[in-house]
């Protein structure tokens, strides 16, 4: 059975560390937050300016100088910290954020990834995500496998313009764990009762199988 | 102290023309300096370059100045939410510029540092890259950017005082220190207009010398784009 | 919350072995951390590349690593008011890089920031330009400076919270806030330590996420160094 | 009569205008800001990270924590910043500081200024000259004309390495104002009662003089 996009959050909320410092991205990525175990410290990074970003605020208690890069209202932590764009782009380039989880158009099985530009059609601009992919050691893509007209979004080569070059670490989607190696997408993980089959078929791109792929564990 | 305080918003936006390149900080619609917006769309002047983060929804913030089209070229990392700038982009009519948002930032801090280029991993191999040199540093390829200044920068603080000295609140600070330091003149506009040495010299974000005229703001909207919200327990 | 927080003295510095390349806050006497800066002058620890704007005095602060001879080499901008480094320097048993002032807080700040280098006007022409890139912006010649990062970066701040959150007092500030980005491990060492969430979170200069040690200093002398009064009325 | 050094910094003080903001270097320069006039605000920035610098402190109020950059004992001004020195610089380097005075030990008729060392002999470092050297719009040198063993520190050509080309823009000294033009030194005023052939005596670069040199007012 696929995953739903709370349950991609919630396989990608499994890759996090203890004390970590973490970007998360507009969409499922944001979800992730709603799944840190409590055994772990982590903190979120909003490339808006803030650090150690908590929940939403209750009712009543928005503040309109307190969002997300996504500008959502938010809340802070204890011990979080508020600062310009420079030395958010500080923290993310200069790779001092250990993890990045962002949403993805396309990704090609060298790493790149395509998710800000679809050419006379839509043009929203990159936001933070170039920065991000081409500074963060660990990238983790969050998305659905397939595109809404069923085309795989994993490619041996990316249509759409690109947002970074070899990048892209990791990929979960409602079917699949994979992982980007020097020689192309390898299956680590399928969503529960999802076929290796299944897989196969969604995906464009080739993938390199190595003995019994087990099912995620939630 | 030299004082930088203007007695109206009309002073604050005067020797504005047409033609000429302005800076306005915020992200999204948090930290922008609305009444210097405001005022901007009352006036005759055509054929700006704006330089913003983002480009405002279509009846608040930067969308007024979209919508008298007085916005010649937007140069931004983020403009969606915006069906008025998305339909004179793809017409034609509006220039954009597209920018990563952290090499956005740092063009406008190395523009008031008196630094004209640098060199960034953001955007090698994308579109960003195309004309722009490129160097290899520990192995990883990165980008020549260059500085971005204006001749004009709008940007808005919680608290100021008459020396020019500015505090920011919450994630309202974002882009406004860096383009204070980038604007030939910089026009500070706050919540809270207090006389120097009220404020403590150690927790000031902007320092007066980048400001060349503060005006408290007569009143401040500060619209919520995306209101999210949990339930009450 | 991620903490921070290191037990003793020698766990802050835990971890620095001969041959490392290690920077130290401060401007003259102001802001350095004394009690790192002690321990290490314990420690049988040589050959250090030592990134800070002064040397010391012969008696106090990166004086007391010098009397051991520790450094092999120094990156300053002004290493006056020091005989024995003087000594040192001219018998050609330290090395001494001279860098101007604002190159090496910017560089600091570029090793922090993954920007690898930066064009700056300063030292064109000079002995300091010697082997440098030369390139003209707007018809002025500037030159290519590369970023500075560090094994170790020791700083000294006021106040700091367990998260490694820091807020410095005055004039000690000054190079503390770039070197303590460009730290592959940035020791904090602060006046009063006090739990996360105590601290305004506008109000913090170095954010938490560029220190990975925190400690409060056991004892400060804060030593003067040009002690200059005007006479009390 | 030549000049002493407070005498020097005075006239330079004449040079200050309203509203400017101002870095005064070690020596003589910090002696102006004894001579600002009443009329006029002007601000002090020095270096190390203090914007509205203010006399030093009233015996028994010195702060370890608040020197400028020649590492004296100072007070703030109301509206006074404090600052790191990336910012520091960043304000002189973008032009925001707009006057700096500094002392020299030779000054070239194109306008280069040596002051940071004497091979061999002295190496303190050049600390923030350079910087300031090379960003400043104005820069005026305040230093005696000649050097202990006599020697004019007004030269066709700087002997000692260089601390920026072409940056100087006028000088005081205990004998004479010069201005730097494109064709070489030209003597604006004389000090008291020196004469025109006092100060070309002292000085081994070519002068131009033009019409009647007047005597420095105070």
């Amino acid at each position: 059975m696929a995953l739903d996009k709370n349950q991609i959050a919630q396989r990608i909320a499994q890759e996090l560390e203890h004390n970590m410092y973490v970007n998360l991205g507009i969409g499922i990525p944001t979800l992730v937050a709603n799944y840190i175990p409590e055994s772990i410290d982590i903190e979120f990074q909003s490339e808006n300016g803030v650090l150690g970003m908590g929940p939403f605020p209750f009712e009543g208690e928005e503040d309109p100088d307190m969002i997300n890069a996504g500008k959502q209202t938010i809340t802070t932590m204890p011990g979080a910290v508020l600062f310009d764009s420079a030395t958010s782009f500080a923290m993310i380039r200069g790779q001092h954020v250990q993890l990045t989880v962002l949403g993805a158009m396309e990704v090609a099985e060298n790493g790149d990834i395509a998710n800000w530009k679809i050419p006379g059609k839509m043009v929203k601009g990159m936001g933070g995500a170039m920065d991000l992919v081409a500074s963060a050691e660990n990238i983790i893509v969050a998305m659905m496998h397939t595109n809404r007209a069923g085309e795989s979004k994993i490619l041996k080569k990316c249509t759409l313009p690109i947002t970074g070059v070899n990048c892209v670490k990791k990929i979960v989607t409602n079917l699949a764990v994979l992982e980007v190696t020097a020689n192309g997408f390898k299956l680590l993980e399928r969503a529960p009762r999802v076929s290796v089959e299944e897989i196969k078929n969604a995906t464009a791109a080739d993938l390199i199988i190595e003995g019994e792929i087990s099912e995620m564990q939630f | 102290m030299i004082n930088k305080v203007v007695k109206s918003i009309e002073e604050a936006i005067a020797g504005v023309r047409s033609d000429m390149i302005f800076m306005v900080g915020g992200f999204g619609l948090s930290g922008i300096p609305e009444n210097c917006i405001a005022e901007l769309s009352k006036k005759d002047i055509f054929s700006l370059t704006c330089i913003s983060n983002n480009a405002g929804v279509d009846d608040f913030g930067l969308g007024l100045l979209l919508q008298r089209k007085q916005i010649k070229k937007m140069i931004s990392s983020y403009v969606g939410e915006n069906a008025e700038f998305e339909r004179q982009m793809l017409s034609g009519e509006l220039e954009v510029d597209l920018i990563p948002q952290g090499s956005l930032a740092e063009r406008c801090r190395a523009g008031g540092s008196g630094i004209p280029a640098f060199f960034t991993p953001a955007g090698y191999g994308t579109e960003v890259a195309e004309g722009k040199e490129v160097r290899e540093f520990n192995g990883k390829p990165h980008i020549l950017e260059s500085a971005l200044t204006a001749d004009f920068a709008f940007v808005k603080a919680c608290k100021g005082d008459t020396a020019g000295n500015l505090i920011y609140k919450g994630t309202a600070r974002n882009f406004n220190p860096l383009m204070a330091m980038a604007g030939k003149i910089t026009v500070a506009e706050v919540e809270e207009l207090v006389p120097a040495g009220e404020l403590d010299p150690n927790q000031i974000h902007t320092p007066g010398i980048f400001v060349q005229r503060i005006i408290q703001g007569k009143k401040y909207e500060k619209r919520i784009e995306q209101r999210t919200v949990r339930k009450n327990q």
